[in-house]
């Protein structure tokens, strides 16, 4: 499932992202401001902070779909001013969304496969005929797609509309999605969002096991803090657009900005 | 009920991928398919007069054929891609036009290779009308579609060149052989143009399935289903947009042609009006938007119900001017599609789809 | 070259040359201008309300004219028949509300859109069951609607305005101004707007929905009314009208679907815009013979064109996609 | 497959040799995986067994040392099983969900060196006991999911084990030859499996079979149920069961059909229906549950369907069995009943995944006949079997055509039984143990001198020859004048009538039998509603005289059916009372296990019985019972006795 060669060169700690002075407006409305950071490979980076913080804009604009006016982005040693949503995706970035942005007309297996849209070269004569090349592609991508169906655990809702299922699952049918995409980096915007308990714990086993058997670099957005400090291995705390902290979940956790973001304390 | 699937287990994925992987399936396709092939024979069978015959042809099988291709062509820009489009006529008249001037200046040439060619010049015209589509949605881009409906249209009226001048202003249908059998113009039997009509519907109908069931479809529903979330995966909208349009501009295209070659053998502007249109997207919507089938039921209901309608009373013997007819046929088919909206908004697609469930899971009632 | 000569000077050259026949022309996009409003403003208020493209509306306006001259020739005096017309018009709100609305609230808006076709196509069949295919002549002067004309003499020549256009411009501007007040003072009216932002809003006001419904497409349906009066005055009162319909489509894009100015400025501007056009750019452009009837297609260009640089509308503003 | 090339291959080794060579492309085993049915032929198999076998011995495996099987049917365990038994080890399944310490038990009694197991959860399951397990060497396992980060050093992927050996192959022709050899050097008479009999009483003991005698046994029932390799089976029993081992393991490889694994426990049921099994078994109580669910979902259905369903039901039911059994049925019979395949029948069993099915057996446990009679009467060829792990499953098996829902039918071909004079079942069979793993006493005890296995089971045979099980010997008891007094028989009797909850027979050594018995409360409020009764609590509803009624009917029902067997006739119910309150677990008058514990009951409720042989016709009880919550409290209830009339035994008529 592991894109081949993906980390070629690249060893672990290596900065795979970075994100220098981005700030982005709205009309007037600042939603970031002046923030940096990086992403290290093989890590699980946490994107924290209060609501309306930027976390999500923050996503977009490393996606490309959010197009900074300022700062630039570094993806695997490239320097861009903003990224392109085809350019981030066909580079190896892939996303999930806060409130699910599945395929509703289209059933698990589908919403997967579309997954890997980019990875298909056939064109549209061999499509045409459904026969010989475009057929081997297509049945490949099907194994490899029912290699992530059987590691997320969804064998038995392969082939219902992914509309019908219940919200928990449809979650992982998303993760599934951009796991077909054989991401390098996974861009996770609240992942356990309106989960119950098992759930949630499913899902971060799951986030681990991408983690470790594909070593698939993550940044994640989440409220749950238990989550957080189980997950990251380093955390950047965003409030009302300003980075405000930036390090381990343990020194985070002590830090006095973070703590009076969270209770709310007047600044 | 008539389903025995235990034991029908699927051992490669070529089989799971199968477009039709239930048995069953398979042969009531096969069924279907051996009953259209041998519908002309009822006649010589002697099953049916030779009137009727010609009837069931002329003025049921082939044009139903025909709406059904154009339907399948919208459907895949409106059902499957999610882009409305309300010029499905303009792109059918540039099908039928382009056909007729290739054909005057290639007499030689078979006229199937330009029927089929014609949908190029559609699917050209279509990817042009599509740019917008490039930064506008929804309402917004039907705009631009009706631009192309009335600005072709008006083009088939103003610019004499493309009917060669003719006095009537209208396309004259040339007699065209094929394998020196008349296919196109008066001599043509009702019996060849029908076989040639089935022959390339059924083709082009296999070629959409295959193609709404590979990586293109899936582009094409991803775009439709939420085209933010395909962008990000690396879809590029753009383009799948404009594949939409250009195939479903070729289908259209083909139809047009069709329609005017082997079936009415000529034609004014008017049958390329924004009317047609509308009955073409009503075929869709009731038929069932993202459905093939879909559209085939939808052409049944929207054309074949009309005829019904007109001979209905006088097969009951009752005694209604021609005219009431018509108006009693609008006001029937306007209830009926809102009726068919109100108790399926997914079209008899979906009713279809229940109904087959249904046997499936029998005595079960899920 | 030339291509360029003749659309950037050819046509300002000759409107320069002929003043008053500029003007002339300017005065019939008005008056077409007024009448898209019209339609439009049909249009916008069922958006408004119900959000609903009501494709319907163009036949509306052909029914109203077909039941007021019906009426009229079955020899119910004129004024009564107008009254009964609106009746008519009432009835008919209500039973789309009960026969289509209700039964469809909640469904995506594609389907509401098809649902008015549906619509169109019944009453197109019922107006041609009851009243006749065959177009009608409007009882314009039994409703002591103005006729002949006013000749102002302008830039050495003549402009000619007719009274009956005057006089659609009057009540167009009064309808309008009418449909603020409804829309500004009046506590439906304000239920209204709620409603468009949104359904439980309306609750709160203390009106169902299902009456507002009833409420909008009876407006509309008087909307439609006038508007067939004022048109069927001008050409008469046939089937061939409901196309005109589509011509709301690119009004609503240029003005908003759910401003009522906006509706007001984009019929206007398409009205002026395709009689320029017709007149000036056209000929210029394709020459005399190709260039007419591009009355058909050119407002939608216009619209297209405008959307291409602004595509949420003239007044509508930027929308941020969120996710 | 003639028995001759049998009796030439007298090892489950010789025998996928075989195989391999008379059919080598036709299916052995699919697994539905990654979505689709993965398939090996017999071909194919062979082939990776020999290379796992070669792994295997390769990490030490050598002839007579045992390797644990821990998993749910996966065709790499089977594989597993046949290479041990390739190089003459004996495998010892191992049931998937015991607990860590059954697991070490059973792993160190067999002192196994060696384990194949299903994945992490097995792996895990192992490692924490490892200390208990000193012979315990190697550990191979099938789904890595999870496992990367382990340690190594004792832990192999399956597939690496069978790759090392296809490799060493490669390289050196001369294993080949030595795999032969090995293979060759197996003979009948070697133990080919450990069995270990479920710890219901005491520990569990290991039942070694040997290879000859199993494949001789599963070569007779083969050709009595005319098995061959266009065969289909699920593997979905547990490993470990005779049953898994016997019906898809043995026959598979005997008669060459096709053994198929379910992707997962919870789409066992889809997969059954994907892959239409030709031969089934299930024990009773999974017969029971689909026919609940069939009830359940049909009452989902429209009313007209509804109708249907259940007139074509009782359609079924008058014809369905004659048909079935080859009986004279009307014409019209016959019609309405193609009528009904077309409608109900067929598709029923289409959803249910029956259609192919030529043969299903059931076992374990008496079923009842109503549940039986349904399924036959669908056209479903549902039969009973009798058999134990000692007897490699077949002791009697009912032949077609002569099936009846109260006999386990005649003698297996090639088995000899007997009832010993104290009424146990006996019985010397093709396919009987070696004996029980490092336990001469034990086996010693199992066995008579004459060599017959005692099953502990008593019963008799009816007039046609058909054995019928009773009980378990040491339960069954004499009545004062010295007939048979089977308690459980009766009880079932009872228990088979959905009213009845539960049943409690006396008489062991009194001179009539009496009979305790709860009524079930949902069946008998249904009744009570559409006849509207009116109760407010359980206890008032047990004592309603009409409920009386209809009770004293079923008791004398089954009255009748045990004068109909010479046998049974003394045992019939001279009384009986609907206790007040349900017996339950908590209270310790069930095991949990809902088994009833007959003498902590006539303790309990010792007034009752005396009043029965008294001859009272009510009696005052009060019992403690502790409710939900675990409070305890007090019933009494004053509980009437009726009495019932008993008939003569008559003649038993014989079975068609």
């Amino acid at each position: 499932m592991r894109a081949p060669g993906s980390n070629a060169g690249v060893a672990a700690g290596d900065v795979l992202l970075a994100v220098e002075n981005v700030s982005l407006r709205f009309g007037g409305v600042k939603a970031i401001t002046d923030v940096s950071f990086d992403i290290r490979k093989g890590e699980i980076r946490a994107i924290i902070g209060p609501n309306g913080a930027g976390k999500t804009s923050m996503l977009n604009v490393i996606n490309g779909f959010y197009h900074p006016q300022e700062g630039r982005i570094t993806f695997k040693g490239r320097t861009r001013s903003r990224m392109r949503p085809y350019v981030a995706a066909s580079q190896g970035i892939a996303r999930t969304f806060q409130n699910v942005a599945l395929f509703k007309g289209m059933t698990t297996l589908d919403n997967i496969m579309a997954g890997r849209t980019l990875k298909m070269k056939r064109g549209f004569f061999w499509q045409m005929l459904r026969h010989g090349p475009a057929l081997a592609e297509e049945i490949e991508h099907r194994r490899q797609v029912e290699e992530i169906i059987d590691f997320l655990e969804i064998e038995h809702i392969r082939k219902v509309p992914v509309g019908r299922l219940p919200y928990g699952l449809q979650k992982r049918v998303e993760l599934g999605r951009a796991l077909a995409m054989e991401p390098e980096l996974l861009l996770l915007d609240e992942p356990m969002a309106g989960m119950n308990l098992e759930e949630k714990e499913d899902m971060c086993r799951f986030i681990l096991d991408v983690n470790n058997q594909f070593g698939t670099t993550i940044a994640l957005i989440e409220h749950d803090m238990g989550v957080v400090m189980d997950l990251s291995d380093r955390v950047v705390v965003l409030e009302y657009g300003r980075k405000i902290a930036d390090g381990v979940p343990d020194e985070v956790k002590r830090d006095q900005k973070v703590i009076d973001a969270y209770l709310g304390v007047a600044h | 009920m008539f389903y025995r699937e235990a034991g029908q287990f699927k051992t490669t994925y070529a089989a799971d991928m199968a477009v039709f992987p239930i048995l069953q399936d398979k042969i009531g396709i096969a069924v279907i398919v051996a009953a259209a092939v041998l519908l002309p024979f009822l006649g010589a069978a002697g099953i049916v007069s030779p009137q009727t015959q010609n009837f069931l042809l002329q003025v049921v099988a082939i044009p139903f054929l025909i709406f059904s291709l154009a339907s399948i062509g919208l459907n895949l820009l409106t059902g499957y891609t999610g882009l409305l489009s309300l010029g499905t006529a303009g792109f059918m008249g540039v099908g039928a036009y382009a056909c007729y001037k290739l054909t005057t200046y290639f007499p030689g040439v078979n006229i199937i290779v330009w029927v089929l060619a014609s949908g190029f010049f559609a699917a050209g015209i279509g990817v042009v009308f599509g740019l917008p589509s490039l930064r506008i949605k929804g309402f917004y881009l039907a705009v631009a579609t009706l631009a192309a409906q009335f600005f072709l249209q008006w083009c088939f009226i103003r610019i004499p060149w493309l009917y060669n001048e003719n006095a009537s202003g209208a396309i004259e249908v040339p007699q065209r052989t094929l394998l020196g059998v008349p296919v196109t113009g008066p001599t043509a039997t009702a019996e060849t143009r029908y076989f040639v009509v089935l022959a390339i519907v059924a083709g082009l109908t296999w070629i959409a399935s295959n193609l709404v069931h590979g990586r293109i479809g899936r582009s094409w529903m991803a775009v439709r289903d939420m085209d933010i979330a395909a962008e990000l995966m690396g879809i590029k909208l753009f383009d799948t947009k404009l594949l939409a349009f250009a195939v479903s501009s070729f289908y259209c295209g083909v139809a047009g042609a069709l329609l005017v070659f082997l079936w009415y053998g000529g034609a004014e502007p008017e049958v390329f009006s924004i009317n047609q249109s509308f009955l073409i997207l009503f075929m869709v919507i009731i038929g069932g938007l993202g459905s093939l089938v879909g559209s085939y039921f939808g052409a049944a209901l929207i054309y074949i119900l009309p005829i019904v309608l007109r001979l209905l009373p006088e097969s009951l013997g009752i005694p209604i001017g021609g005219a009431t007819i018509e108006h009693l046929t609008f006001m029937i088919v306007g209830a009926l599609i809102i009726f068919f909206l109100i108790v399926e908004p997914h079209g008899l697609a979906r009713l279809w789809q229940i109904g087959k469930q249904k046997l499936r899971t029998w005595p079960f009632p899920y | 070259m030339e291509l360029l000569y003749n659309i950037f000077v050819g046509p300002f050259a000759e409107m320069a040359r002929a003043p008053d026949l500029l003007v002339q022309t300017l005065w019939e996009g008005l008056v077409s201008g007024v009448l898209y409003a019209l339609i439009a403003l049909g249009f916008v208020l069922i958006f408004k309300a119900s959000g609903v493209f009501n494709f319907a509306q163009g036949i509306m306006v052909v029914f109203a004219g077909l039941t007021l001259v019906g009426l009229y020739e079955a020899g119910v005096p004129a004024f009564l028949a107008l009254l009964i017309t609106i009746g008519v018009m009432f009835a008919l709100a209500v039973c789309i509300e009960r026969a289509v609305l209700r039964p469809l609230v909640n469904q995506p808006d594609i389907i509401l859109f098809m649902a008015t076709f549906g619509l169109t196509y019944f009453l197109i069949g019922f107006g041609e069951l009851v009243f006749g295919g065959n177009p009608k002549v409007m009882i314009a002067d039994e409703l002591y609607l103005p006729k002949g004309a006013v000749d102002l003499p302008m830039f050495g020549g003549l402009v000619s305005l007719q009274k009956i256009d005057i006089a659609a411009a009057v009540i167009a501007s009064a309808m309008v101004a009418g449909l603020a007040v409804f829309f500004q003072k009046t506590r439906i009216g304000r239920a209204l707007r709620a409603v468009a932002d949104s359904h439980k809003a309306a609750l709160s006001v203390g009106i169902s929905l299902n009456q507002i419904w009833v409420i909008v497409w009876f407006t509309a349906g008087i909307v439609a009314l006038a508007t067939g009066i004022m048109w069927g005055a001008r050409s008469d009162v046939s089937f061939a009208l409901q196309i005109i319909a589509l011509k709301a489509l690119p009004v609503l894009i240029l003005g908003g679907f759910t401003s009522v100015p906006g509706a007001i400025v984009g019929g206007l501007i398409i009205g002026i815009g395709e009689k320029l056009g017709e007149f000036y750019f056209a000929p210029a452009i394709l020459g005399s013979a190709l260039g007419r009837g591009v009355e058909s297609w050119l407002a939608y260009f216009i619209a297209l064109a405008f959307l291409l640089f602004r595509p949420q509308g003239l007044f509508g503003e930027k929308i941020i996609e969120r996710i | 497959m003639t028995t001759a090339d049998d009796a030439r291959a007298d090892t489950f080794a010789k025998l996928l040799a075989r195989n391999a060579a008379v059919r080598g492309d036709r299916p052995a085993f699919r697994h539905k995986d990654l979505g689709i049915w993965q398939t090996w032929t017999w071909a194919e198999v062979y082939n990776i067994v020999r290379a796992l076998a070669l792994g295997l011995s390769r990490l030490g495996l050598k002839r007579g040392d045992t390797i644990a099987i821990v998993g749910a049917n996966r065709p790499k365990l089977y594989w597993s099983v046949m290479a041990a038994q390739a190089l003459g080890a004996v495998p010892v399944p191992v049931y998937a969900d015991a607990v860590a310490d059954e697991l070490a038990y059973v792993l160190a009694h067999a002192e196994v060196r060696f384990a194949a197991v299903q994945d992490q959860e097995q792996v895990d399951k192992i490692l924490s006991v490892s200390e208990a397990l000193p012979h315990l060497e190697q550990i191979a396992y099938d789904e890595p999911r999870g496992l990367r980060e382990y340690d190594h050093t004792r832990l192999h992927p399956l597939d690496e084990v069978i790759a090392d050996g296809r490799a060493a192959l490669a390289q050196d022709p001369g294993l080949d030859a030595w795999l032969d050899r090995e293979i060759a050097a197996g003979r009948g008479t070697d133990s080919s499996i450990m069995l270990y009999t479920s710890g219901t009483t005491g520990r569990s003991k290991g039942v070694l079979l040997s290879a000859g005698r199993s494949i001789q046994a599963a070569s007779d029932t083969v050709a009595f149920d005319r098995l061959t390799d266009r065969d289909e089976v699920l593997a979905y029993l547990p490993l470990a069961w005779v049953g898994d081992h016997y019906l898809n393991y043995a026959q598979g490889l005997v008669a060459g059909f096709c053994t198929a694994c379910p992707e997962s426990t919870e789409t066992a049921m889809q997969d059954l229906k994907e892959i239409g099994p030709t031969f089934y078994f299930a024990p009773p109580r999974v017969f029971e549950a689909m026919l609940t669910r069939v009830m359940i979902r049909m009452e989902d259905a429209g009313a007209l369907k509804r109708k249907m369903f259940h007139y074509f039901i009782d359609v079924a039911k008058r014809y369905g069995e004659k048909i079935l059994n080859g009986e004279p049925v009307p014409l019209g019979g016959r019609l309405l009943y193609g009528l009904g395949e077309l409608l109900v029948y067929g598709p029923l069993k289409n959803v249910l995944g029956f259609s192919r099915v030529r043969t299903a057996y059931t076992a374990g446990e008496a079923i009842g006949p109503e549940l039986f009679s349904f399924y036959r009467s669908l056209g479903l060829n549902l039969k009973q079997l009798y058999g134990q792990t000692e007897a490699f499953l077949y002791v009697t098996a009912q032949p077609d055509g002569q099936i009846r829902p109260d006999t386990v039918g005649p003698a297996m071909t090639n088995v000899a039984i007997r009832i010993a004079e104290d009424g146990e079942v006996q019985f010397k069979s093709p396919g009987m143990f070696v004996g029980y793993f490092k336990d001469p006493e034990k086996t010693a005890e199992a066995l008579t001198e004459d060599g017959f296995v005692k099953t502990g089971d008593a019963g008799f045979f009816d007039a046609d020859g058909h054995l019928k099980i009773i009980d378990r010997a040491k339960d069954v008891g004499r009545l004062a004048d010295g007939s048979l007094f089977p308690p459980k028989y009766i009880e079932n009797k009872l228990k088979f009538f959905p009213n009845i909850k539960e049943a409690v027979a006396f008489g062991d050594g009194r001179d009539c039998v009496t009979c305790f018995v709860n009524i079930d409360l949902t069946a008998v409020g249904n009744w009570a509603e559409r006849n509207n009764v009116s109760y407010a609590s359980y206890q008032e509803l047990a004592g309603h005289p009409l409920v009386y009624d209809m009770i004293e009917k079923h008791v004398d029902a089954v009255n009748r059916s045990l004068a109909r067997e010479p046998q049974m006739a003394g045992a019939q119910i001279k009384r009986f009372l609907i206790l007040h309150k349900e017996l339950d677990a908590d209270d310790g008058e069930l095991t949990r296990t809902q088994k009833v514990r007959r003498r902590f009951i006539a303790e309990r409720y010792a007034p009752l019985i005396d009043a029965f042989y008294t001859g009272a016709t009510e009696a005052d009880i009060s019992t403690e019972v502790t409710f939900e919550d675990g409070r305890k409290g007090v019933i009494s209830a004053r509980v009437k006795i009726r009495d019932m009339n008993t008939y003569p035994a008559e003649r038993e008529e014989k079975a068609a």
